[in-house]
Parts: C-alpha cells; structure tokens; sequence
C-alpha cells in the first residue's frame, strides 16, 4: 500500500496510458470486454487518486521525479540545477486532479451503452484514455515544457474524439478542425513562451522559474501569450467560438471530459498567474483583465444560449457563461493578491467561490451534458423544437436533469447555489457592479433551462416518442453518481470548502510554499 | 455545525433550508386540505374556457423551443442582431479574436 | 493513387526501398550513439512505404503493406515502451533499471571522445527500437488510409 | 548582429503564419499556416540552444577539446517536432474528411455550424 502511495503521482498518469495501448490488443480478442476493461483501470485511477488526495491533504504537497531518484543534478563545479521532468502535487492540483479523475470515470461508464452501436470502439476508448492522462499531467507537472507536451495530448486526443462521429456527417470533422486550429495555435503559443523563459533563466521547472523570475519585457511577453491562449481553452469570450462547436458534436460522454479539460486549462491559467509571476505581476491590471474576460463571457454566453435550439449548444454556452464565474472569483482574488488586508478580508473568499465553482461546474454540466446525450441516445435528435413531453417516457432523466438545471441556475440547495453565494457576497465586497451582473446572469440562466426544460420534457407525449423508453442502466448509473455529488455538495458545502477548497487557494496564493518545496529538495 | 459554510460577509446552511422547507411545505399542504369542496372532477369545471372556442388538442398547442420567450429576443433585437453576425462560424475570425486579443492584452500590460 | 508510376521510376524503387528500410533501422538502433533515434529512424523506414504506395499505387501495394499487421506493430511498441517505463518502479516510472548492470545494453557508458559502443545505454536502446516501430506503423498506417481516402474522394470527383 | 539573424527569422516565420490564418481561405494553407507557426517556434528554440564554440553533445568522433552545449533545447526542438507531425497529420487527415463531405476546402462554405 505504501508502495502505491510512493508511486502514486506516476500511477495515475501511466496507468492510462498503459491501458491506452492496451486497447487495441484486448479489443482485437473481445470487443465486449473492452469498455469494462477501460471502465476498471480508470476505476483503479480515481481510486489512487482518492489516495493521494488524502496523504496531500494531511501531508502537504507531494514530489515525484521521473526517471531517477533526485529532481536536480550536480555539477562538478556545486551548481546545481532542477533538470528531470518532475510531478509537483500540491492542494490545487490534486483538487483538479479528483474531478478529472471522477469525470473522465463516469465518461467510460456512460459509453459502455451510449457508444455501444458504434464502430472503431478501439480507438474511441484509447483515445479517452489518452485524454485522461492527459489531463492528470497538465494538473500535476511541475515542469512548464513537460505541461505543452500533456496540452498537446490532451488537444489531440480531444480533436479525434470530437470528430470520431464523422462517418455520418460532416459536422464532427468540422468542429473538429476548428478546435484543432485554436488548439495548436494555443500550444505553439505556449512552447514559445516556454522558449522566452528557458532562454532567459536556463530552466524548465516552474517552480525554479518562479524564484528567479525578474519580470523582464520578456517575461511580460511571455505572459501575455499565456494568459491570452490559456483564458482561450478555458473558453472564454471573445475566444469561445470553437466551444459551442466542439461541444455540441462530440459525444455526450466525451462533451462531459472536455468540460474537465477546458477546466485544466483555465487551472493552468491560474497557476501561472499565481505560482509562476504572484505579485511580481502588476496584480490589478492582471487580475481586472481577467475579471472583464470573465464578466464578458458570463453575459455573452448566457445571452447567446438563451437563444440557442440545439440542446447541447444551448448547454455549450452555458459552459461558456459559467466559465465566467470561475475567471470573476479568481479574478478579483488577484486583483488584491498585493494588498493583504483586502485579500484577508474578502480576496480569499472570493478564490474559495471561484474555485469550488470549477469543482460544482464540472460535475453538474457533465450531468445535464449527460442528459442531453440520454435525449439524443433515445430520440436521435439534437434540436429542441423536435422534442416534446418526453418527461412521460423517461422519468430518471427528468428527475436528473432538474437536479442539474437547480444547479446550474444556483437553486438552493444544490451546489451550484453554495459557491455562487460565495462569489456575489466576496465580489460585492470588491465591486458591487459586478457582483449584480453576476446575479443577472444566473437569472437568465434560470430563463433559459426553463425553455429547455417545457420543450423538451413538458407537453403532452408526442406521437413520433409514444414508443421511447429510459435509458440503459450504464448510463443511469453516470447520471446517478453526478446528481448524489450534486446534492451532497449542496448539502455540506462546508465539508468540501474546509477539506478541498481552502487548500487549493492557499498552495495558489503562497507562492514562497511552492517554490520552497522544489528548491528544498534540489 | 455540520453545513453551516461561511460565505464571506453571512452564512449559509442547506440543511436548515431543506427543513425549512419541508415545514412550510406542510403547512401550506395542511391550508390546502381546508380548501374548496365543490370541485368535481371530469366535468365541465376543469375545461378551459377560450372565450367560447373549442379547446386544441394538446398536442398541437405545445410551444416549440423557437417560440419561447419570442417578445425577449425581440425587445433585445438591437443586442442579438450584432451579436449573432460575430458569430460567423469561419474558422479564419476565430484565430482572429485571438490575435486581437492578444494585441488588446498587449497593449493593456505594456501600458501599464 | 490510381495508376502506377512509369518503368524507370518502378525499377529504381525496387532497387532502392530496401536501403531505405535498412538505414532507418539503422539510425533507430544506433539512437543512443549517434544523432537520431527512434523518431527519426521510424521517419526514415515510413518514407520507404510512402515511395512504395506513390510508385505502385494502391493497388499495386495490397498484400505487401497491410493496415492490420501495422496496427499490431503499433500497439508492440507502444507497449514495449511502457513497461520498459513500468519495469522502472523500484525506484521511480522510467528508471533506467539495465543501465550499467553488465547485461544486454548494460556495458558503462565511455566518457569522452570514443567510436561508440552499440552495447550501452540500458533500456534507452530498446525504448528506441519500441518508439521506432511505433513510429513507421503508425506513419505507414496514417500513408495508406490516407491514399485510400484520396482514392475515394478522386472518384467521387470523376463520378 | 549577425547572431540575431535566426530571431528575425522567427519573427518573420511566425507572422506569416498568423497571416496565413487568418487571411487564407483554403482549409489547407491554414494546415501550412500552423506549421509556419511551428517551424517559427522550433527555430527559436534551436537558437536558443546555440552557444558560440561548443559542439554538439555526441560523443563520436567529436573534436578534441571543444565545449558541448546542454542538449535541453535539441530535446525540446525533436520533442515539439513529433507532435507537429502529429498534429499536421492529424489536422489533414480532418481536412480530408471534411472534403469528402461537404465538397470544399473553402472556410467561407465549411460553416454549418455557427451562431
């Protein structure tokens, strides 16, 4: 068990990865097995990841150094420099790293009925892993070159699954190619900065880099490209076209794990900002930038869905609009990074609404993308106007898909609800505008699941859906497992800020805690 | 207390909500249950009365999604219509936004 | 690609493509040693396919280069390269466990200008030749569907 | 000056990428648009990696005496590369999809989805 626990950072990423390759193999002897079998190892993820979790949390930030036993290397001269690829796992990373861990579970539980028509499951199935893995690096690596690398993982293994529903028609291939374009220009973006902070400081380790950062013209660059590509696949406005595209043509399951992926985006944002500059960085610009993104994408994504008639680009934009809450929390948390008694005052709280909203954001969107995939899956249409009474047929998906729609339109007692009160309530301290347009948009995004829910489940039963009956248990179980986090986060709320969320913003804040556990172990 | 989360300036438990709740919950069944008595079901009391027309059939008079909220999207007609022709969909004005972005960020931190 | 190239082109590619192949091998066996390694050398071997299937079209190549087979060589050296990483985990993923051990590819490295010793560098060689089959699969499976793909779209254009 | 040349390569190399991308109506020469970008990068961390009078770390039949650069940036440059490829691969492998569907490479006509 200890030995697991040593191993455990490595495990999560490998053991994926492992699997990935492995598919084509066990999918070559026995189709059937196959979704059980990629089911079971992402199973055994999120249980090593439950684990690492609890030793993080009780013991503070783990190190794991790849190939040998020490991060640095010694010259024959003492100077002694970080040079292995190393996984650096404090409080934030490993909150990012449950959700993808629980997210990207459930994906392969729901696929084992809703792919299950389709050819190639192979493939879809190695690809989602490659996805997980990832994720789990862009959350845990300490080294800024090793992160491109997972990016452009990640991108890759998410343009194909996007796409993987091409035969039919040409839609996937479209939005596939759509996100593949942002997404590169995003990771070359990234390289480069990569590039502008290895030429200057001669090193690749973030943790390094942010203790001999000086915030030269370069590093302000550098910055820059960052905070623009990253605030982009988080999928914020003016960049989030390629959102409701990608979104609505991946499949459902598949939807769900992009959400998770656009979130370890927007992590990676938050950890340059925080771990990498902190206040070297002229905070209030910085943090006001990230607040307008935030507020432009909470009301143009919520204004925008309202008049969508695809569900699952209705619900897209909401992932857009929601985003907004993140970026407004975090946002106003770096605006007052440099003044303590603010920060003290409400600055901390408004990261601990911002974050946990990512938390809540990735697991009741999975649920109503997820529902949305239940639709599709039973009426084999996209468009609300098509859709009608199907409350009658399908009774646990309505029931979940207003657990997820209480949610999202921060319905008490739900979860949604707990992390938004924070938000208005800090926010309101720092800027009472922003705070009511926050209000606003959660009213309109109120307005716009009510039309959803009378078009698609209210009415009386169509003629076309008298013979529609309710999913398959896989993907009831998926379904099931998101709405009882919903309803026990909006229960105990306070359990999972003092546990999870408070640790998270505290390793982001204290960025002398990140860089001291590197350098002490050189 | 268990669920009781400090929201910055207040507090806030769900627990107490879901109680509260369900107590008012009763008390407005228990009013209800001191209601009228005259209704009867399945007679003419429960038509609805359209000025005397016939009543549609159910299924023709559900409202499809692209008519809900019609007189909002028409009162907001001088926000929508700018906005839904920045959405073009061509795959060009998205690497666009990023660069100008990207150039208005620019500007913003070199300035500053 | 519907029609095979002319005679002069045909002759010169039988002549060629199994040089081709064999000084891929080489640059991924030698990855260690010399500029190159399992990338570069899997490139190489895929170019080869890739004169193949321009030269003989795709008709001309059935049977020789076959989607299945460099499928199955994917997935080999994929998962050679992982548990080569695995076998690592006494001390930490990706250890380099037969590096200096006295066995296969365990000889200690010369420091220094020296003309190179194949056996050296422990799992660095394998992890090599597993990349480097991974690698001219996957560039030979990515050749023929694409050909084939360029075939179904030409005749939709002709129809 | 001269050793300044290789940035104003990079320069000139990622700008026309970018203008590629957004100026360029051909599915295509967005694909060559994203390599332009790519090469750009690599190029910079070549340069990078450059240091006057040193060799490259490769052990045989290296001259005597001469001073080896740390490879970091070469490992990088090759790493970045394979991705490349694969991304370029993949990238094409979509545009072709996307031409046997809707029968144009043209992005003012490949946008069905919009709004």
């Amino acid at each position: 068990m200890s030995n697991i626990l040593t191993h455990s950072p490595a495990l999560v990423m490998a053991l994926p990865l492992l699997a990935a390759f492995l598919t084509p193999v066990v999918g070559r002897f026995n189709r059937k097995v196959l979704g059980w079998f990629v089911s079971i190892v992402l199973g055994l993820t999120l249980f090593i990841t439950l684990l690492m979790a609890t030793q993080i949390l009780t013991n503070g930030p783990m190190i794991y150094v790849f190939g040998g036993s020490e991060a640095g290397l010694t010259l024959p001269s003492g100077y002694s420099v970080p040079i292995r690829i190393i996984f650096h796992i404090d409080g934030m990373g490993i909150f990012m790293g449950l959700i993808t861990a629980v997210v990207s579970f459930l994906a392969a539980i729901y696929s084992l009925s809703f792919m299950q028509k389709h050819s190639g499951l192979e493939k879809y199935y190695a690809l989602l892993l490659l996805l997980a893995t990832g994720m789990f690096g862009m959350e845990f690596t300490g080294d800024i070159f090793n992160f491109f690398v997972f990016l452009e993982i990640a991108s890759i293994a998410s343009v194909a699954l996007i796409a993987f529903r091409s035969n039919l028609s040409g839609e996937p291939a479209e939005a596939g190619f759509k996100y593949m374009v942002v997404s590169s220009i995003s990771a070359l973006m990234v390289l480069f900065a990569v590039g502008l902070f290895y030429g200057q400081y001669d090193v690749l380790n973030m943790a390094t880099i942010a203790s001999v950062m000086q915030f030269t013209q370069l590093d302000k660059i550098a910055l820059i490209l960052l905070l623009t590509v990253l605030a982009m696949k988080a999928g914020s406005v003016p960049m989030h076209m390629w959102t409701p595209d990608a979104y609505s043509e991946a499949p459902a399951a598949i939807t769900m794990v992009l959400v998770a992926a656009s979130q370890a985006s927007l992590y990676a944002l938050f950890r340059i900002s925080f771990s990498l500059y902190n206040i070297s960085l002229n905070t209030i610009t910085v943090g006001w930038i990230i607040i307008i993104l935030g507020i432009l994408s909470m009301f143009i994504g919520v204004t925008m869905a309202i008049i969508q008639k695809d569900i699952k680009r209705l619900m897209a934009y909401h992932a857009i609009s929601q985003t907004g809450y993140m970026l407004l929390g975090v946002g106003v948390g770096l605006a007052v990074l440099a003044n303590p008694v603010a920060l003290e005052s409400f600055g901390i709280k408004a990261m601990e609404g911002g974050i946990f909203h990512i938390m809540n954001h990735a697991m009741y969107k999975g649920l109503l993308f997820l529902t949305a995939g239940a639709l599709f899956y039973r009426t084999g249409t996209r468009d609300l106007n098509k859709m009608g009474g199907l409350a009658n047929n399908m009774f646990y998906t309505t029931v979940f898909f207003i657990i997820g729609a209480a949610a999202i339109a921060g319905i008490p007692p739900f979860n949604g609800f707990a992390s938004k009160l924070i938000i208005y309530e800090s926010v309101y301290q720092f800027n009472p505008l922003l705070s009511i347009i926050a209000m606003l948009v959660s009213i309109l995004t109120l307005a716009s699941f009510v039309k959803v829910f009378h078009s698609a489940f209210l009415g009386p039963q169509l003629e076309q859906y008298k013979k529609v009956q309710e999913v398959p248990k896989s993907m009831v179980f998926a379904m099931a497992a998101l709405a009882c986090i919903i309803v026990l986060f909006g229960l105990f709320p306070d359990v999972i800020v003092k546990n999870l969320v408070h640790p998270a913003v505290m390793s982001l804040i204290n960025q002398t805690n990140y860089t001291a556990t590197i350098l002490g172990g050189i | 207390m268990v669920g009781l989360l400090e929201t910055g300036s207040g507090y806030w438990n769900a627990i107490i909500w879901v109680i509260m709740v369900i107590i008012i919950g009763i008390a407005i069944l228990w009013l209800r249950s001191h209601g009228e008595e005259k209704y009867k079901k399945d007679t003419d009391q429960t038509k609805p009365f359209l000025s005397g027309n016939p009543e549609v059939s159910k299924e023709d008079s559900h409202v499809s999604a692209s008519h809900i909220y019609w007189g909002f999207t028409e009162a907001m007609k001088n926000y929508y219509h700018p906005l839904i022709k920045l959405h073009t969909g061509n795959i060009n004005d998205y690497s666009g936004w990023i660069v100008l972005v990207m150039a208005i960020i620019f500007i913003i931190v070199g300035v500053s | 690609m519907k029609e095979e190239m002319s005679r002069i082109v045909r002759t010169i590619t039988t002549l060629i493509y199994g040089f081709i192949i064999v000084f891929g091998f080489y640059v991924i066996v030698h990855g260690h040693l010399t500029p190159g390694g399992g990338f570069q050398g899997g490139a190489i071997v895929a170019s080869a396919f890739a004169l193949l299937v321009v030269t003989f079209g795709n008709q001309g190549i059935k049977g020789f280069l076959q989607k299945d087979i460099f499928s199955l060589i994917e997935s080999t050296g994929l998962v050679l390269f992982i548990v080569f990483a695995f076998f690592g985990l006494g001390v930490t993923f990706f250890y380099n466990i037969m590096a200096n051990s006295g066995g296969l590819f365990g000889n200690s490295a010369i420091i220094g200008v020296n003309p190179g010793d194949l056996n050296t560098g422990g799992t660095i060689p394998i992890m090599n030749i597993a990349v480097g089959l991974e690698v001219f699969a996957a560039l030979g499976v990515i050749i023929l569907t694409m050909s084939a793909g360029s075939e179904i779209t030409r005749k939709k254009e002709n129809s | 000056m001269i050793g300044n040349f290789p940035y104003i390569a990079v320069a000139i190399l990622i700008g026309l990428g970018i203008y590629t991308l957004i100026f360029k109506k051909n599915l295509i020469k967005i694909a060559i648009g994203i390599t332009l970008i790519e090469n750009g990068a690599n190029l910079f961390l070549i340069t990078l990696g450059y240091r006057k009078e040193s060799v490259a770390p490769i052990y045989t039949q290296a001259p005597e005496g001469m001073n080896m650069v740390l490879p970091t940036p070469q490992a990088l440059t090759l790493t970045s590369i394979v991705i490349g490829v694969a991304t370029t691969a993949l990238i094409l492998s979509i545009a072709m999809i996307i031409y046997n569907k809707y029968g144009t490479l043209n992005t003012d006509e490949v946008r069905r989805l919009k709004e």
